[in-house]
């Protein structure tokens, strides 16, 4: 077994920030990720980190914008919170090398972005979190912080007591790709969940390969309720053909949109009258689509994104980046020609719940970065918000399981901060089928330590060897690519109770036929094929809770579009929607939304851009 | 769409039959249809209809797999679309022929660094590998290996072990002398210096560069281009005091530091991120040699 | 693995010298050649030809430091191939001084086979 | 602990199909480089008969010029060192940081160059050799 006082579940941006604090605080902390660090999908993040740097701005009106961005749905506290502490995680990073752009006086330069009232967005050229990352890993060197890469985490060890909340995690088990050998891992301190994203949900998506949502799945089945999953957000410059992302910089710097038509159509077509193609992503995405679906679209699937105006020396200084990728990726020259793009997959607002220390309900469970919801992005995150979000809660995390006295979080979490219950109308009953499942029954007999590890151990070897042995069954690629035909058919941009209910069916089916699925590869050396089957299980989970979140959901908030609903309830639907695992057959509940900051409590008002 | 007159149907003669009923008719013909679901019959039918195809050879090992410890190559036959990558081919033919083929790749855009491949003959990134741009790419057969020099894991996944102990040792961190004392204050730093060190910092560690080296196939403690050229984005960082950089020159002007560059160019050659390897490793050359010359 | 790169032997100083040698080399082979094929022709050498040359002081002197600086050069150079393809421990200690001996041979009879030219020994 | 599979250096001499110009630079700069240093040590020993005598000098010289072979083997050597010169010009350019971009081009100069010296100096170095 192996034993830290701090175990920190992937090796992105959150995962290595919190490595960084809880090292801080003296612990002996240990990274285990299923790649290396510097492999992180954190490196794919292009456009920038927003903090309230300067004497012209303040973290008030940063949480302003991002409360609004929410779309009232992010809770005071947690905005609040990251607002304030952004400004120090920016200089932080500069501090530990990061290279910035600079302004002519040598300091950091700041960009705007979309759904922003300054411009606060610092950046490193078009490729801020490849710089982000590799400063991150350095210092992690530097302190000499333990990696263990390639390391597949497949199962919390958490106690089985009957309610989540009695629960206690005190590790993880993982598996070494390279070796095929299982190991328990045990944390005094705590575990961290940094596993990043879901977008392999969707077929249609910026996401990495190995964004399968590993850890909302992971801590759901352990009992911990996740938030808000149908909160997908569809970053509206993708391009077509991969779902490589391209830059909010470049809008930011002054890209224009264009339809088939060459119409400028955020401005003439009236989706965004004022801020046009800087509106919030959920905005244009739909604006895209819409042109699309009425036949303006190029080739009835995509929209131009030009740059050409901004001039070859601009675009070279601050895009250049986005110049190879439209070239590698589309085969298109952005400085002769527009770029196709439409919306795809980039972001799951909601997640693990935790609190502003990124605290779960399970003692010792920690999560942090694009797996967990401390609710601060609510119904749709804005552009360079996400960088910042998981250093500031990557910190918090690091600090807290490091044993920093954080103060009283304010946000509740577990089902004790339930304020109301209710039954979803599904068509088929969602959750594990029958007691064969893992992750069942809870019996509270479980609590000692090694024990608890131990158990899991047993459990994770079995369920290896079992599918290392079977001989003939389901191929995962095949469930895996019906799950995710059926999530960017019907949990898409624009969403419908049918197409809801249909998704819901046929994760069922998906569901069903894993119970056959088997490991065509028999060997314990680098076996991505039981890997990817393994992912295959937790792509499922989440795929379904997103579906049955936008289900219950019957209102048209940020990025959530309901067909039958088409417009924002305040009165209803200022509340989280939770799910929790509930040994198996999930349960939906609602949580308030937290508007209540320090100083002033936050007035819904109409979000127009 | 037809699925959509087809519920319409339903609907009309079954209303008498309870809601739920229909509902497990329903999910039964889901259930059918999915299990008829078969990747390998639809990779016939899509090579069928597809205009162009490629084939695929691939570097095959594991020591575990009877048939697969003594090295083999595999010939897989892909339907080709525009746009379609070297990793694209390796996908599909993994998701459709044989999910026990292995490889590394995540991010698909370049940036992770995870899928350096010896494609036709050269060290490349899989995903930013446009099969329409290898040479008489419908005609003969692509040759898809590991990165060689390094040992290999299985199939075309290398130990990249080696790789990361190299560029750590070059102590690959900023470590500012000191820094500055108020609050949210930023070190400055001129857009010249950016800019010398820019290229520097896009390496995304795929160690392309290494494998392309003869002198690091020679000596396997060569620190080799990545990791000299890590010590340079550091080195020239102004950020960094004097005696960092020292500090710096130390270590890179060792027996197997700089000196044993070559200056083949085959690391800039291969770089998929157009980081001029040869050019840094010569600055940090010349640093070394004015530096030495000082104390003559 | 950073421990193995202690070693601060070496200091680029003969990568320096290869390249200081090498400039020199360059004018002096230039001219050896033009010298001894296009001004004189190899084929019409004869010992009191040589003699007349070599007993002109910076002729002499040129030819010495040629022979010296060629030799590092040379030398310096294949040991370094044979270090870059991998040469270390004992063999390459071994290398090392049978090619230091080898240098020192080459020099001495040189440098003993120049005086004879010059007329100094006989 | 899994084992790995080493290619070795085997598989790399066969890939000298797949190199690139900056490696063909290096590669005949080494093999020039072995060539000339194994011609000074002929070159002194020859020259060592000063030592014995001055007839046996003159008369070794003009016996070993007057064989068509050696003066093949001169030419030969010519190209070496000229290859060697001029290539050694092109790496002193890199290590000084210029022209880096053309190093390509300028190692195909230099062996155009070359070749057209040693054409050149065929007629002075055959005279009266056959």
């Amino acid at each position: 077994m192996y034993e830290h006082d701090v175990l920190v579940i992937g090796g992105g941006g959150a995962g290595l920030r919190a490595a960084i604090a809880a090292h801080e605080e003296g612990a002996d902390v240990a990274i285990v990720t299923k790649l290396h660090p510097v492999r992180s999908h954190t490196g794919a993040a292009e456009g920038g980190i927003n903090a309230a740097l300067r004497d012209a701005d303040s973290w008030e009106d940063h949480a302003y914008d991002t409360m609004k961005g929410s779309d009232f749905l992010g809770d005071a506290p947690a905005i609040e919170t990251f607002a304030k502490n952004a400004p120090d995680e920016v200089i932080n990073l500069e501090h530990w090398g990061m290279p910035f752009s600079r302004e002519d006086d040598g300091r950091v330069s700041q960009r705007p972005f979309g759904g922003l009232s300054f411009p606060r967005t610092t950046y490193a050229g078009a490729e801020t979190g490849h710089h982000m990352l590799h400063t991150m890993y350095e210092q992690v060197v530097k302190r000499g912080i333990e990696v263990y890469d390639e390391w597949y985490v497949s199962r919390l060890a958490v106690t089985d007591h009957d309610d989540p909340e009695d629960r206690v995690c005190h590790g993880c088990v993982a598996y070494d790709i390279q070796s095929g050998e299982i190991g328990g891992f045990r944390a005094t301190g705590g575990v961290i969940l940094a596993t990043g994203g879901l977008g392999q949900a969707f077929d249609h998506t910026t996401n990495a390969v190995a964004n399968t949502g590993d850890g909302p799945a992971m801590a759901y089945r352990a009992g911990v309720p996740v938030e808000d999953m149908e909160m997908i957000q569809f970053h509206p410059t993708t391009l077509p053909s991969t779902g490589v992302l391209i830059s909010e910089g470049v809008r930011g710097e002054g890209g224009i949109l264009y339809n088939g038509d060459g119409e400028r159509f955020m401005f003439e077509e009236g989706y965004a009258n004022n801020e046009g193609e800087l509106a919030s992503r959920d905005v244009v995405s739909r604006a895209e689509l819409t042109e699309v679906n009425e036949g303006k679209g190029i080739e009835d699937e995509y929209v131009h994104l030009d740059m050409r105006h901004l001039g070859e020396d601009r675009i070279l200084d601050r895009l250049e980046n986005i110049l190879h990728l439209a070239e590698d990726f589309e085969g298109v020259d952005g400085l002769e020609e527009p770029m196709p793009v439409k919306p795809g997959q980039h972001y799951a607002m909601g997640g693990i719940e935790v609190d502003e220390n990124g605290e779960t309900c399970i003692n010792g469970l920690y999560a942090a970065g694009e797996c967990a919801c401390v609710s601060m992005h609510g119904a749709n995150r804005l552009g360079g918000n996400a960088l910042p979000e998981l250093l500031v809660f990557g910190a918090r995390a690091g600090y807290h399981a490091g044993g920093r006295d954080l103060g009283e979080a304010r946000i509740g979490t577990g089902p004790s901060a339930m304020s109301e219950e209710e039954e979803v109308d599904t068509p088929v009953s969602p959750g594990a089928i029958g007691v064969g499942d893992e992750d069942v029954a809870a019996d509270g007999a479980l609590v000692d330590p090694s024990e608890v590890i131990g158990h899991h151990v047993t459990v994770e070897e079995q369920r290896v060897t079992d599918l290392l042995e079977k001989d003939d069954g389901v191929n995962h690629a095949e469930v895996r690519a019906d799950v995710q035909e059926t999530m960017t058919q019907n949990v898409n941009v624009f969403r419908s109770e049918d197409n809801l209910k249909e998704a819901l069916e046929d994760i069922r089916v998906a569901r069903e036929r894993y119970q056959d699925v088997y490991v065509r590869d028999p060997s314990r050396t680098f076996n991505t094929d039981l890997i990817h089957t393994i992912e295959t299980r937790n792509l499922i989970d989440v795929a379904e809770a997103i579906t049955l979140g936008a289900l219950a959901r019957e209102e048209f908030r940020g990025a959530h579009w309901r067909q039958e609903h088409q417009e924002r309830k305040d009165d209803e639907w200022i509340k989280h929607t939770m799910l929790s695992w509930n040994d198996g057959s999930p349960k939906l509940y609602y949580k308030p939304v937290v508007l209540e900051g320090e100083d002033k409590t936050y007035e819904p008002k109409e979000r127009s851009y | 769409m037809s699925t959509e007159l087809k519920e319409k149907e339903t609907e009309a003669e079954t209303e008498t039959e309870s809601a739920s009923s229909r509902q497990s008719r329903r999910m039964e013909q889901k259930r059918q249809r999915a299990s008829r679901r078969d990747l390998k019959e639809e990779a016939r039918e899509e090579i069928d209809d597809a205009d162009d195809t490629i084939e695929i050879k691939v570097f095959r090992f594991d020591p575990e797999v009877a048939g697969k410890e003594e090295p083999r190559f595999d010939t897989f036959h892909v339907p080709f679309f525009k746009g379609m990558t070297v990793l694209d081919a390796l996908i599909y033919a993994r998701d459709h022929y044989d999910t026990s083929l292995t490889f590394r790749h995540s991010c698909r855009q370049a940036i992770c660094g995870s899928d350096a491949l010896f494609v036709n003959g050269t060290q490349r990134l899989g995903c930013k590998t446009q099969i329409a741009d290898l040479e008489d790419h419908l005609g003969s057969t692509i040759r898809i290996e590991p990165l060689p020099h390094q040992e290999v894991v299985k199939d075309l996944v290398v130990d990249m072990e080696h790789f990361y102990d190299q560029m750590e040792a070059v102590e690959p961190f900023f470590d500012a002398d000191e820094l500055p004392e108020g609050e949210l204050e930023e070190q400055r730093q001129d857009r010249e210096n950016r800019e010398k060190i820019k290229m520097s910092t896009r390496c995304i560690w795929c160690g392309a560069c290494m494998s392309s080296c003869n002198i690091a196939a020679g000596d396997n403690e060569y620190l080799g281009p990545a990791a000299i050229n890590k010590a340079y984005r550091f080195a020239m960082d102004e950020r960094e005091g004097e005696d960092r950089k020292q500090q710096r020159l130390n270590i890179i002007e060792q027996e197997h530091g700089v000196w044993r560059c070559q200056t083949q160019f085959s690391c800039t050659e291969v770089c998929p991120k157009d980081i001029p390897l040869t050019e840094h490793i010569q600055e940090l050359k010349r640093e070394a040699v004015k530096n030495n010359l000082k104390f003559w | 693995m950073a421990e193995h790169y202690s070693s601060f032997e070496y200091k680029g100083t003969r990568w320096f010298l290869q390249r200081i040698t090498a400039v020199f080399l360059i004018g002096v082979l230039a001219f050896h050649f033009m010298l001894l094929h296009f001004v004189n022709h190899a084929a019409e050498v004869t010992f009191l030809g040589t003699q007349a040359r070599m007993q002109q002081v910076g002729y002499f002197g040129t030819m010495i430091a040629f022979l010296v600086t060629a030799t590092f050069h040379g030398v310096n150079g294949v040991y370094n191939a044979l270090v870059n393809q991998g040469l270390s421990g004992t063999r390459r200690s071994t290398v090392k001084w049978v090619l230091v001996v080898a240098s020192g041979v080459l020099i001495l009879q040189g440098v003993r086979t120049s005086l004879y030219m010059a007329g100094i020994l006989s | 602990m899994s084992q790995s599979y080493d290619r070795g250096t085997i598989e790399d001499f066969g890939r000298w199909k797949e190199f690139s110009a900056g490696m063909w630079a290096w590669i005949f700069h080494k093999f020039s480089g072995w060539v000339l240093i194994g011609y000074l040590f002929t070159h002194i020993a020859v020259l060592s008969t000063a030592t014995q005598s001055p007839e046996m000098y003159t008369q070794t010289i003009r016996s070993l010029e007057s064989l068509a072979i050696v003066r093949v083997l001169e030419v030969g050597l010519l190209a070496v060192a000229v290859f060697h010169i001029l290539n050694g010009v092109r790496l002193l350019f890199v290590d000084l940081g210029v022209g880096l971009e053309a190093q390509d081009k300028s190692f195909y100069a230099s062996l155009a160059v070359s070749a057209a010296i040693v054409v050149a100096s065929v007629p002075t170095f055959l005279a009266g050799a056959f």
